[in-house]
């Protein structure tokens, strides 16, 4: 990537959250006040299990430059497996994206426990400096798959 | 309190964790109620024979419930139960005696006991039939046979299954004040179905679209909850979920490769709602750490 | 998990058991979830610091739970948590460390340990202010401040008060899934009240004949469930039952010297009658023994 | 007492146990099929709490040779506090009898609990004994008191 092109370079990632865990992990982040970097919006899932391939396309179709799914951590879902779904997905859609064109790195799943507020900090921002180090996406939008 | 001979032991001997806390005989679990029974039976004795030498090997001292642990220092201060820290490696029958030998913790060095009477303290198994009663309920149990919670914090006498609830040992390893406490939990949950005439349900539950279905039933096998069983329509094997029992988590909707799957919250035109939208709000109001720079 | 001086911790030591299972401090009760919250912390701490020493300093490993000896062995075998049986007598700052000086109570020698971070683990306490609330209540109390449960196996949620349960830790130290259990537990019994229209009672309670009630009080002094009031009748001051309260032990009715109470089952003409009857049977069909000896 | 007059003595004793725990275990004893003498009659009350100085009389004027209240174990009462009371007036009751002329060992007041089969026959034995060794009673009611 072009450095002329990376500046100012300020991403947009699509938080996808379990509702059980990270989502109230990042509630907790925001109420004891730990600072991370505010490029990621969050939506609210039921579980991490209800990601479906097309939230992740349809985010980077619409110009996300990442896309960050949180659940909860191992043997804690609240649904007993969907994050084992989770995980099975993901490792997937992290070749299907290769397979496109599409860096791996701009998708993530991470576990977030719902107390786990310092944590759902530190990944975040983690994973947006993460993305600012790949720069502009070629990302599916530019190149006109969708639009 | 006699031995097979008639007369009153001497020296009593009681043994925790067997067949417990032992990963090599495929019971690494805690038994949970052993150190309060011990103590228990051990100052029970002391009652009756005031003059024998009782010992309890034992591995820790597990006495965390009320008025246990001031239990389990009477015993030792004032029933005189000496508590020796070691795991006994064998008891050898000799001259009529039960040799009980050990190494003592605190002090690293071999320890016998001759021995009148032998308590061993076995640790609690599941019923051999469990597995069977859970599969046949469609319930999770682990690999003791024991049966699982819904959630190991939040839902402790709830399963996988809606409608069954469970109580007691059969869930792991538990004392009475607990059980009981399980019992009354579990009836409140059972009381929640069964007050109303109708059973009503957090919408959020998923639905087959029965024209979109090719019937492959890969929704069915990842249903943790088995909401999802065949169904008929128009002569065509199809999915169908049981919104009494679907707990609304949406695995079934995500691995529908037909989108013949949908949730009545979060469905998939909401979630693109939303996904849609945070590229349509007008930049300067989106709060970001540095500026705000256009990248469209 | 950074000191003051906000460098990364290279040596940790968790000290269990500060302010619990020590009589010389006022608190010989066991606080139940601490063995397990701090095998947690540390693994935590291992996570972040995977080159840190972590050190624990135990009396008696407490994982009774389900999966809780599991999660210790993993904590001491996978994650290199050093758990060290041994009550350290003091921690003392020495050139910006903490030093922990104990006995290990395997060796018998004494261990010291310098550490950049000392984790105490506080035993539970009541609330201060829970005498005042039970006093309100008019529920039970124990010298710690702890809520009395009216059995401690059988009746775990409820009081001396009827209308009045408790969950959690307000009864004593105890663990999520035990408090969760607890609190569905408690819903039902509250339940079992409120479902109706009309409180049905067991008919066994006590009752005032207010003819006879010299107005002493005797009665409500006994009354462990605070059933007993004081009322007006016919100018003067009598007893009266709260019959949706009284439990019906009789306690008032042995303690009335004016025979002004009375039991709806148990009452005492009932029981003269058993007494009267008992000699009033026909002698040798009253199977003792030895031979029937008249001796009246 | 003289050997003649207690020949072939086989006393009566009212037994009021509580039902929470010594008639309980009573029943334990019987189930479990240990050995005891069958001289007490029980009869089943509430609490020992319940025990009024009136039951104590009533069976000693009706010819009782022994009186024994069975409750709870310290603490473990069923409604809290009343072996408690049970034990005041038991010490009360025991002067009573004293400043009346009936022997106090012709009373007695057991804590049994419902798993202590075992104890109740011991301790029912013990009475049985103490009651059979004091002879023929200088009864309440053979004096004349009341009948």
């Amino acid at each position: 990537m072009s450095k002329e092109r990376d500046r100012g370079y300020d991403p947009t990632i699509v938080g996808l959250l379990c509702n059980w865990c990270t989502y109230a992990g990042a509630d907790l982040a925001g109420t004891t006040r730990i600072k991370h970097p505010q490029n990621m919006r969050a939506i609210r899932i039921p579980c991490s299990g209800r990601v479906s391939p097309h939230f992740i396309f349809t985010s980077l179709f619409q110009g996300a430059d990442g896309v960050f799914i949180g659940g909860c951590h191992p043997a804690d879902c609240h649904y007993t497996s969907g994050n084992y779904y989770a995980r099975r997905r993901f490792a997937l859609m992290k070749s299907l994206l290769d397979f496109v064109g599409v860096e791996p790195d701009r998708l993530t799943l991470e576990w977030v426990s719902a107390s786990e507020g310092d944590r759902f900090a530190e990944v975040v921002t983690e994973f947006t400096e993460g993305v600012k180090a790949l720069g502009r996406p070629n990302s599916l939008k530019r190149d006109g798959l969708e639009s | 309190m006699r031995l097979s001979n008639g007369e009153a032991p001497q020296t009593i001997v009681f043994i925790h964790c067997v067949g417990s806390r032992d990963p090599s005989k495929g019971f690494p679990y805690c038994s949970r109620i052993c150190c309060m029974a011990t103590a228990k039976h051990a100052v029970i004795a002391r009652s009756k024979l005031p003059d024998a030498e009782i010992f309890s090997f034992y591995i820790d001292i597990r006495a965390a419930g009320k008025g246990y642990e001031e239990f389990v220092r009477r015993a030792i201060e004032q029933e005189d139960i000496e508590f020796i820290k070691g795991r006994p490696a064998r008891v050898i029958e000799k001259k009529g005696k039960l040799v009980v030998r050990s190494e003592d913790a605190f002090s690293g060095r071999p320890i016998e006991v001759e021995a009148d009477l032998v308590v061993l303290t076995n640790g609690a198994q599941s019923q051999d039939d469990a597995p069977e009663l859970a599969q046949t309920l469609g319930i999770g149990y682990d690999q003791y046979g024991f049966f699982n919670e819904l959630h190991p914090k939040l839902r402790p006498v709830e399963t996988n299954k809606a409608g069954v609830f469970i109580a007691g040992m059969c869930q792991g390893p538990k004392d009475i004040p607990e059980s009981v406490s399980q019992a009354s939990a579990a009836a409140v949950k059972a009381l929640q179905i069964l007050s109303k005439d109708e059973l009503s349900r957090e919408p959020q539950v998923a639905e087959v679209n029965p024209f979109r279905c090719t019937g492959c039933m890969d929704c069915m096998e990842v249903c943790f909850y088995t909401a999802i069983e065949e169904d008929e329509f128009m002569r065509r094997k199809v999915a169908k979920v049981n919104p009494g029992v679907c707990q609304g988590c949406g695995a079934c909707v995500a691995a529908c490769m037909g989108g013949a799957l949908e949730m009545k919250i979060f469905n998939d035109e909401q979630i693109y709602a939303e996904i849609t939208g945070l590229f349509a709000v007008p930049k300067g109001t989106r709060g970001t750490d540095g500026g705000e720079a256009a990248h469209e």
